[in-house]
């Protein structure tokens, strides 16, 4: 067994989230190369969604855009951005929509907009694109982030997309039919939503993890699981393919640094 | 009918201070020479719509063209944050910038609805969304059928729309291919139309009948831009330049560094520039 | 996943009394082997719904499958009239056929809505045409923004959709090209979709990326019938038989020669039997 | 000067009427013909749009349906039916809509829909198709008919496409705002609708027609102009243009009579 980063655990263990039958809607960082391995790995036929219109991709290295060329190379079929949005996300298809979160609540509602007042922000960040819709139209959402207190708070500033909201039943008051977040995976651990309150709960620590980690590094108080599980460590060929897919990634994007005056 | 113009002659007949102006592009395609034309000519007032605003707007914003942004995701795709449009919006520096802000299902219905000569657009959206909230322009119908609410946003129907394409035929009919984004629609809802391409040739008697075709009499000007999308990419002809993305998040960090990488890569060049930008480039496509 | 069945089985599987079906298609690529096989399997009580009802329409409804036809133009495409259709609609013959009625536009528009998974579509429609007056299903909303009122139709979800296609890869990817119609808002508005195919091919790989491609799982079942659209035609693969549609006139015209002519064509023949049918129209195409 | 049918009349009176601007929402038939003839001689660049989804068709021969292979292999882009109707005729893009009808009444409202009773229909017609649309989102309405009291008559009995209405500014109180209706061609005149009270009006007679042979064939009472055109008759060039061009269909519809068992 090869050592690994909490990064490295973290990307291995969405990837396990994923089938074969899913149709995932992949964001940029994180989600992308999780999907990829799943692919690379135990679920070759996995239908990837970019938001570029691109169904169906096979990517040979991670893209830096949701738009690279590569994308539309590989895909089944490449599509408007407004087909995208209307047939094949708003259309139910897609099974996994998968969320980055710049500050996410223990409910799995996400802020990627603004830091402070929106409309007087102490940071105006990049926004939601495809967010909103994404995590009321796709069957489940999976939200992968590195754990920090800054990230992870008692009360997002925004709501870009919204999650459980306060809880419960909040998604079924608003009529969302969709399941909303299912599954946080963290660089520490994998959480999952309770069945009655949707808070996210701690069901497995990453090995070498702790509860007091967890605690120390998340903005609210963790709720654990009764039985609380280890995740199973990285395989070598999981590694290996994470690797090998960052490593390719990584000279592809160099290959194009030579510039023109 | 579309005519062919040098970018110069079409940017300033069809731009204009004040206007609603769209240079689209999603990742792929992206109109940097038009934009930097705009730069050059120096306008003012404008209201830059864009579901994916990226350096071109940092850029307008960070040199004062922009009164105001309407757009969906305000990064620079892969890499962060987009520091000039960050400036103008926390600092209202050079000056404040309005901003009306959607997601991107809003923004891409928004601009079918104005192809398709509506006054909005409905969706199943913004369910919980804050942005509904803080933007009037979201708001809602009652469908007669099922009683279900759904989201409506006003169409988008800009006073120009910008896009860059693989090329044109002679008669003026333009390609678009690979990701086609949100180009036809966006130059089909707009009043005007500048296509800049990478090369004319004479006809398109061997594409396939289904492609991405804006026939000539939906464009008005086209302009001959080899290397026009530079650092995005043109399917067929470059490879996006990702280092070029990289290395702007450290220029537009900086007010002064801002300055002076515009003042030596856009104010002092022309669109005959971009050319020599994509050589290395071409391989990789 | 599309699984591959032969036809027999695919209709059996997909088809049930009292469904609402769309056998679509839009002049081009229509799926006769489909609704020949439907009619063979002798359903009751579908709801037959298509843009543009025609020789396959007259058919079904002329031997009592259709309970209720959803249609914008029931013509023989550059013949005339349907007269199976008139007779169920005149004189109940074989038995009443209740109809709703809409214009291409709504059609295309509901079509689009039940592919996006909306309850409803929005149009600019119907002003002052009769069929607002008739149609229960014509209403209206008003644009939230602008006041204008619009018309407004239900979204069409189909039981089950069937279309006709050039070709499937292995994998159950389809094809469809030259005139695309409406077929893949029909696949994605309904819950099932039956593709017939002209021919299965190793994969998709030469294939311009922005071609209508429908992947596997959308489509339930695919049956490989070459000749599948006679007498409408396949892009790329045989031409049309005009003749055939104009022969049609005189046989739907009288009930006895009708009876007898889906004796002796469609009951005791099978999918196979098309092949035969377009031999002499593969150069002309 | 060769001699001519009324039906070439009407056809090359059509054809006159189009520019090489023009964007033409085609039907089958006689405006068909038109549009062709119009390409095929003054008007080499005019855009032909049929509602199967081909833009800028040019074909060698007259397609029998809106869906020919040949409308497809000879456009400069074809593009899916809700695109269609979405982009290109409700978008404002098509300047001449071309009608047909089974029955006219003297303000260009059409009926294709029911002889009879709606609900009981005496005879029951193919419908409206694109023609509520057409009739109202193209900047103009071309009509093309032979003349009959049956088909032109004071009364129609379904309303399939709205022309003036009962005239005057109807359109306008409907919140249309296209000119709607503004030329009428038949096999004996050439009509334009009065600029007050938008009822069509003979303006030109077509060679050897007379007011009588109008009016026999008409089912109101038919206005005339104050001064009244003669029509000029088929050039050369048009009569060898259209027939040609109907020599050329026959053939190639004839061409695939063969039929199998």
């Amino acid at each position: 067994m090869s050592t690994f980063t909490p990064n490295e655990m973290m990307t291995i263990a969405a990837s396990r989230a994923l089938t074969n039958d899913d149709v995932c809607f992949v964001g940029i960082g994180a989600p992308s190369a999780a999907c990829n391995v799943a692919r690379l790995t135990h679920a070759p036929d996995i239908t990837l969604i970019y938001e570029s219109g691109t169904i169906g991709t096979a990517p040979e290295v991670l893209p830096l855009s949701i738009g690279d060329g590569e994308l539309c190379e590989t895909a089944v079929t490449t599509v408007p951005v407004p087909e995208m949005f209307r047939y094949w996300l708003q259309g139910g298809r897609i099974t996994i929509g998968f969320l980055g979160a710049a500050q996410l609540d223990r409910f799995g509602n996400i802020n990627t907009t603004v830091i402070g007042d929106y409309f007087h922000p102490k940071t105006r960040l990049p926004g939601g694109g495809g967010a909103p819709e994404i995590a009321t139209s796709s069957h489940q959402v999976y939200i992968t982030m590195a754990q920090s207190k800054r990230g992870m708070v008692e009360k997002i500033d925004f709501f870009t997309s919204f999650g459980h909201g306060e809880g419960g039943d909040h998604r079924k008051r608003l009529g969302i039919d969709t399941a909303g977040p299912t599954l946080l995976i963290t660089d520490l651990a994998i959480w999952k939503p309770d069945a009655v309150t949707k808070e996210f709960t701690v069901v497995s620590l990453h090995p070498g993890m702790t509860r007091e980690k967890v605690q120390e590094t998340c903005g609210w108080t963790v709720k654990f699981a009764e039985r609380l599980e280890e995740t199973p460590a990285p395989t070598e060929l999981e590694l290996t393919t994470l690797r090998d897919l960052q490593a390719r990634t990584k000279a592809s994007h160099e290959g194009t640094v030579k510039r023109a005056a | 009918m579309a005519k062919f113009l040098p970018l110069k002659e079409a940017v300033a007949q069809n731009l204009k201070d004040g206007d609603t102006a769209a240079f689209e592009g999603f990742t792929h395609l992206i109109p940097t020479a038009a934009a930097h034309e705009a730069i050059r000519q120096g306008f003012r007032d404008l209201t830059l719509v864009r579901m994916t605003p990226d350096l071109v707007y940092d850029q307008m914003i960070g040199m004062g063209l922009a009164r105001k942004a309407v757009f969906s995701y305000a990064g620079n795709p892969g890499v962060g944050l987009l520091r000039r449009l960050r400036d103008a919006v926390e600092n209202g520096f050079p000056h404040p910038l309005e901003i009306e802000e959607h997601s991107h299902a809003a923004m891409a219905n928004a601009y079918e609805a104005g192809a398709a000569g509506l006054p909005c657009a409905i969706f199943r959206g913004y369910r919980g969304a804050g942005l509904a909230e803080v933007n009037p322009n979201i708001r809602s119908v009652t469908c007669p059928f099922t009683g279900e609410k759904l989201a409506a946003v006003p169409a988008v129907r800009p006073d120009v729309t910008f896009i860059h394409a693989q090329k044109a035929d002679r008669k003026g009919n333009v390609l678009v291919e690979g990701i086609v984004g949100i180009q036809k629609e966006a130059v089909l809802a707009a009043k005007r139309a500048v296509v800049t391409v990478e090369e004319v040739v004479d006809d398109f008697d061997d594409l396939h009948p289904n492609l991405c075709v804006l026939p000539a009499w939906t464009v008005h000007t086209i302009s001959v831009v080899p290397g026009g999308s530079h650092p995005s990419y043109t399917h067929g002809y470059y490879a996006r330049d990702n280092a070029a993305y990289l290395e702007w998040d450290e220029i537009a960090a900086d007010r002064e560094r801002f300055r002076e990488w515009m003042q030596k890569n856009v104010m002092e060049k022309t669109a005959e520039d971009f050319a020599g930008r994509v050589e290395h480039l071409r391989k990789a496509a």
